[in-house]
């Protein structure tokens, strides 16, 4: 029985974005190999447009979910979620030049710009209510768009945005901090959706990614990529 | 060749669209292939409905009409990205369920059945309108003289309805072929990997946006152009027993 | 009243009536509609940007369109050319990609641009609605300058030579017989159009408008609602749609172009 | 067109009849007009009717209603000894029988109404070969006889649009004949045409009444109904007024309504 | 009407040569075909002149040449004692002038060609208030004597199509009057309409030649010709054949090919 694993179809880097060749490859597209196999899965990477990844799931076009999304009690409302398999700070970015942190205050009357469906619109959506808000489908628009100036700041995933200031049009930018944490939006990290009552896959999932949390697979990924762990308990 | 690429500065953008990785080109291909499949198809699909509703909007009982009237109306009334949404979420669910139901477990909806479905759909409503239209163009005595030769019905729709319709539907369908060509962009919100998408995705890959967009563009030109050859002899044939307007006025 | 009321009396209609009745109650009571009263605002403001865009960019597209149908109809070569061309480049690419074109291919050109931050359009160019409104208005310039051009070579000759011989001047029959008759002749094709354009407004939520489609979609976003919000929008569109039609059946009705019953 | 003619029971016995028709108290009504207040005729084998009558007497109406274009509202008609079955409302009860009785009657249009998107041979061809299913070889064998009998041999690959309008009545005339019709129905064959050209039109209609054909024909064109038909019938709101001999109508007409007719056209 | 010509330089010296019309040996090809070949033709102001002559033979072209709705290949055309101007290749020279001129002639079409955009009263008006700058007021109210004259006041709200050809044609004639044109062109007037509606617009314009109007008149009714033309002017192949009062033209032809021609009409 083959279980088809759901990613986001727009490019996510580094966690995953389709190669020239056409073959996806990233952090998480790794992590994916590795939980299938450690649980004896048989996966296929399956991807769907993230705005419409959730019906997709619950329509049964794919089985689970790992696009980094986040573990939030709105989403647990639709679906099941395994463990986390990685978290990180929500943090903003904004130009250079700019002086201002990661306070609802000092962002006020600025353009943020966050990528649709995520935690970051909703959280800024409950805390900058002062800013406007612009909302991209993907992450990566709104790259461009600070890139180009029409927004001043845009909140996302730490990571990524590590890997974004690193490159030649994120030169403009830079990490401003992140953002006060709250648990019911941010969530706990990031896991894989299943399914509300699909029990055995959540177990299996769990299984996996414990044994890979267990045996260093995960770290040895990790650390392919990021200079730091990704995950803590 | 090289140093005129060079001369113009679009070495880089050569390179980005080269056919072999870490060339672009390949993928942009496969996505207009695989735009070209699901256009092909709903627009068959489309022609399908299109001849059963047309002929149902025409001659059908009132409640077929009434039917088909909603059916028309709400399609072309509803923009296709909704209709996509909507048929792409429903549709597969409700299919699965029938199947389900039925004992089947469920069945494996590809993107390309499902494109051709959601599409084949939307065209549907707007042939039944081309298509009707086209009937009533053909002179009404045309039909009678076949009606008093005696023909069967099915053999007058098949010798002399259609091919007599054809010129007037032609322009329309030929249109609605260049819709369902684009209209394949439109899957692209589901995530469906044509043309569009693998554009976007080689775009924010390489941060080549003006390059890819207007890679996509020319190949879309591409096909817009050689389907116009293609209508425009294909309308020749049609008409080919009427003498060209030009010719009759002065 | 009766006459509005009596084509819904037959029976297969009434039957029909009452599915619909039963599908919309239905609908009321079993489907989720409690997020309604917290978006009705945001709804409110997508509805209107949705039908500012829509009116803007058909009004001025059409404005482009009769120069464009003109020119190709009876320009010299210089002029209907580069309108032919236009037109097809318009007609014979996504709407959905000229607008990334429009937005992000220029995105990624600003930077490049010394002192473009500085100028005064910059408040404008860093919106996204002035990139939504420049594509859909050049998109139905270009289809529209197509559906012109047929319109104005379609007029009769006879009307126009009727007006030559009483000395009329050009622009005089330009403005008062060939541009009345061309729109007349195709005002049900632009009704059609017009139709199109609607549906071709939601596309702009992908360049972060926030049109009443990008609304929608925010609300299933923030609630995981899907259908709901999707049949809502849907009947929104079908409403504005109707109104459209009605518009233009209106404005047709009002000088009559066949002969009743021919 | 001997395959429709075997089909029939009738055929062997009333193989005298093949060629007559009769119409009974035939009434035809478009909503709550009545266009036809109950009509009778006859026609033997080889006769020639000319109907005329003032515009809007029901005289297209009567000639659609005997192949059932238009659905009569009640009445009999009878073609070639074998009567058409029809339900209460009018319609033909059995849509077989009805088929193979339209490939004996053939009608003429006023507005000739080829099938524009096939040549003139293909028209001629068309319903020996696909409804009475005639080898092709021999329909078009027949074809090309019929159309140089009516001098357009040399037109065949033509499509019709590219012909004068008197070259493709004349078609028309052949195509109906490729069915080798038991009765030929013509409705006003040469009003559509310019004056030059009826002259062509009436000359083959000529010479088809010589050879013996049963015919009706609407026409206005009163010399031809003089010299040619054997019974001429005026139709005045949906009655026949008037009806004999042309040397009556013409030279002694009786009804007020006939001579006033007669008058208004000269 | 006045406005058009106070502006003519020559409008006072030449009163009484406004309703002239001079044709001196016009010439018109379409590519290598030549339609006219070389015609001359005088009309005093009030002549009433009958154009007459098979298809084909070039008269429709005449017309359209006076007003330059066709341009000339050579001659000259001298309209109330103004030479319109041409370019070497005919066409006209000045447009303003053109457009002066114009609006002193007016055409009557076969095929009416009434603006089907606006109503009845619209059409009368147009020129008046858009060209000729008539305080609309004023327009309006000339516009209504003149439907009233053809007997259409009751119509002056119906769009065009709403009407019958006969109607439709006398409301263009209407159309014309409102200009109070020096000289009227007329092309085939009454050859689109239904037999029964001729004689509504030879009414009409029987009335128009009395009082008189200087007329150009194409037509195929002879007897409209003999009764009220002044002159007959007889083409064949783009050349006048013969000319003359009506009695001599209908009643002593000289040329065989007029002979042949009057013949064939009846
Ligand atoms: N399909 C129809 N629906 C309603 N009324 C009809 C229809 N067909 C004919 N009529 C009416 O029936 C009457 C007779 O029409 P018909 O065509 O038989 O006259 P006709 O004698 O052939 O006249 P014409 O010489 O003008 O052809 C007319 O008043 C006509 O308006
Ligand atoms: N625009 C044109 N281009 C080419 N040939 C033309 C044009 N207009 C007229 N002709 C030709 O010029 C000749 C004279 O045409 P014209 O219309 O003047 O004839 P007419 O005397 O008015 O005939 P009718 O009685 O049929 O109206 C015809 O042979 C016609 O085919
Ligand atoms: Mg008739
Ligand atoms: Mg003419």
């Amino acid at each position: 029985e083959q279980v088809k694993i759901g990613i986001a179809a727009e490019p996510y880097p580094p966690f995953a974005s389709p190669d020239s060749s056409g073959n996806w490859v990233g952090w998480e597209i790794e992590v994916i190999d590795a939980v299938c196999k450690a649980a004896e899965l048989d996966c296929v990477l399956t991807p769907v447009a993230w705005d419409g990844i959730i019906p997709s799931l619950t329509g049964k076009q794919i089985d689970a979910i790992m696009a980094s999304m986040s573990i939030t009690e709105e989403r647990m409302q639709s679906i099941d979620f395994s463990n986390p398999y990685y978290n990180t700070p929500a943090v903003i970015v904004a130009d250079k030049s700019l002086d201002l942190d990661a306070t609802p205050e000092s962002l006020a009357g600025k353009i943020i710009g966050v990528q649709a469906s995520t935690i970051h619109q909703a959280y800024a959506n409950q805390y900058f209510g002062n800013s406007e808000i612009r909302v991209y489908q993907t992450q990566d628009e709104a790259n461009q768009d600070l890139y180009a100036g029409r927004i001043d700041a845009t909140q996302a995933d730490s990571i990524a945005m590590a890997d974004f200031v690193a490159t030649d049009s994120g030169q403009c930018c830079e990490i401003k901090g992140a953002v006060a944490n709250d648990e019911a939006i941010l969530g706990k990290g990031v896991g894989a959706g299943v399914r509300k009552g699909d029990d055995a896959l959540r177990e299996a999932l769990n299984k996996g990614i414990a044994a890979i949390l267990a045996d260093g697979t995960h770290a040895a990924i990790t650390a392919r990529y990021f200079s730091a762990p990704i995950y803590s308990e | 060749m090289e140093w005129v690429l060079n001369a113009l500065g679009l070495a880089k953008s050569a390179e980005l669209l080269s056919l072999s990785p870490p060339g672009w080109g390949m993928n942009l291909l496969r996505g207009l292939s695989k735009s070209l499949q699901i256009a092909i198809g709903a627009f068959g699909f489309g022609l399908v409905i299109g001849l059963f509703g047309a002929y149902g909007k025409l001659y059908g009982g009132p409640v077929i009409r009434d039917l088909l009237a909603i059916y028309t109306t709400v399609v072309r009334a509803v923009p296709e990205l909704v209709l996509i949404l909507i048929l792409y979420f429903v549709g597969t669910d409700l299919i699965n369920q029938a199947a389900e139901a039925l004992g089947y477990g469920r069945v494996e909806i590809s993107g390309v059945a499902a494109g051709i479905w959601v599409l084949g759909v939307v065209q549907g409503a707007y042939s039944t309108e081309i298509l009707r239209g086209a009937i009533l163009a053909v002179p009404q005595g045309q039909i009678e003289a076949a009606r008093a030769f005696g023909m069967p019905p099915v053999m007058l729709m098949r010798r002399v309805t259609i091919p007599a319709m054809m010129s007037f539907a032609i322009p329309g369908l030929a249109n609605l072929w260049l819709i369902a060509t684009k209209d394949t962009a439109l899957l692209a919100v589901v995530g469906f990997s044509e043309l569009t998408l693998e554009t976007r995705q080689a775009a924010s890959s390489t941060r080549a946006y003006f390059t890819f967009f207007l890679a996509a563009g020319a190949l879309y030109l591409i096909v817009t152009l050689l389907s116009g050859v293609f209508f425009q002899r294909l309308e020749r044939w049609a008409r080919r027993g009427q003498p060209s307007i030009r010719g009759a006025s002065r | 009243m009766m006459k509005l009321i009596r084509p819904f009396l037959l029976p297969h209609r009434l039957v029909l009536l009452g599915l619909f009745v039963a599908l919309v109650i239905w609908c009321i009571f079993s489907l989720r509609w409690d997020w309604l009263p917290k978006y009705l605002p945001l709804a409110m403001q997508g509805l209107w940007r949705t039908i500012w865009l829509l009116v803007v960019s058909s009004v001025l597209g059409f404005l482009l369109a009769v120069p464009l149908g003109l020119a190709q109809a009876v320009g010299p070569w210089y002029l209907s050319a580069p309108a032919r061309v236009f037109c097809t480049l318009i007609r014979g690419t996504p709407l959905l990609l000229q607008i990334w074109l429009l937005y992000y291919g220029l995105g990624s050109v600003f930077p490049q641009i010394d002192g473009i931050r500085d100028s005064a359009l910059w408040p404008y160019l860093r919106q996204a609605w002035p990139y939504a409104l420049l594509a859909l208005t050049l998109s139905f310039a270009g289809y529209e300058g197509e559906v012109m051009r047929g319109a104005f070579s379609g007029v009769n000759r006879g009307q126009l030579e009727a007006a030559q011989s009483f000395g009329m001047p050009r622009f005089t029959i330009f403005r008062r017989v060939w541009l009345p008759q061309a729109v007349r002749n195709v005002l049900p094709t632009l009704g059609g159009e017009t139709i199109l354009q609607l549906k071709a407004t939601p596309l702009v939520a992908t360049i972060t408008v926030v049109e009443i489609f990008a609304v929608s979609s925010r609300v299933r976003q923030d609630t995981f609602v899907i259908y709901e919000p999707l049949l809502l929008l849907a009947l929104v569109y079908m409403v504005i749609a109707g109104i459209i039609a009605l518009g233009f059946r209106w404005l047709e009705s009002r000088v009559p172009t066949h002969r009743p019953g021919a | 067109m001997t395959t429709a003619q075997q089909a029939t029971p009738q055929a062997g016995a009333a193989t005298d009849a093949s060629g007559s028709l009769v119409i009974e108290d035939l009434h035809k009504s478009f909503g709550d007009l009545e266009v036809l207040k109950g009509v009778s005729l006859t026609a033997k084998r080889g006769d020639v009717i000319a109907i005329i009558g003032g515009s809007g007497s029901g005289k297209s109406t009567m000639l659609r209603c005997i192949n059932f274009l238009e659905t009569p509202t009640s009445g009999r008609i009878v073609i070639g000894g074998e009567e058409i079955r029809m339900r209460p409302d009018g319609s033909a009860a059995d849509r077989k029988q009805l088929e193979r009785v339209r490939t004996r009657l053939a009608m003429v249009f006023q507005s000739f109404n080829l099938w524009t998107h096939r040549t003139l041979l293909e028209n001629v061809i068309e319903v020996p070969v696909h409804v009475l299913r005639v080898p092709r070889a021999q329909a078009i064998e027949k074809a090309r006889s019929l159309l140089k009998r009516v001098g357009l041999e040399e037109k065949e690959n033509t499509y019709p649009l590219f012909l004068s309008g008197g070259q493709q009545q004349r078609a028309a005339i052949a195509r109906a004949l490729a069915v080798d019709p038991a009765v030929m129905l013509f409705d006003e064959p040469t009003s559509a045409l310019d004056p030059e050209l009826v002259g062509e039109v009436l000359n083959v209609m000529r010479d088809l009444a010589a050879e013996g054909r049963t015919m009706l024909v609407v026409t206005h064109e009163m010399n031809f109904a003089r010299e040619v038909a054997d019974h001429v019938v005026y139709l005045y709101q949906g009655r026949i007024e008037e009806q004999g001999p042309p040397s009556q109508i013409f030279g002694n007409p009786q009804s007020e309504r006939l001579k006033q007719f007669l008058k208004s056209i000269n």
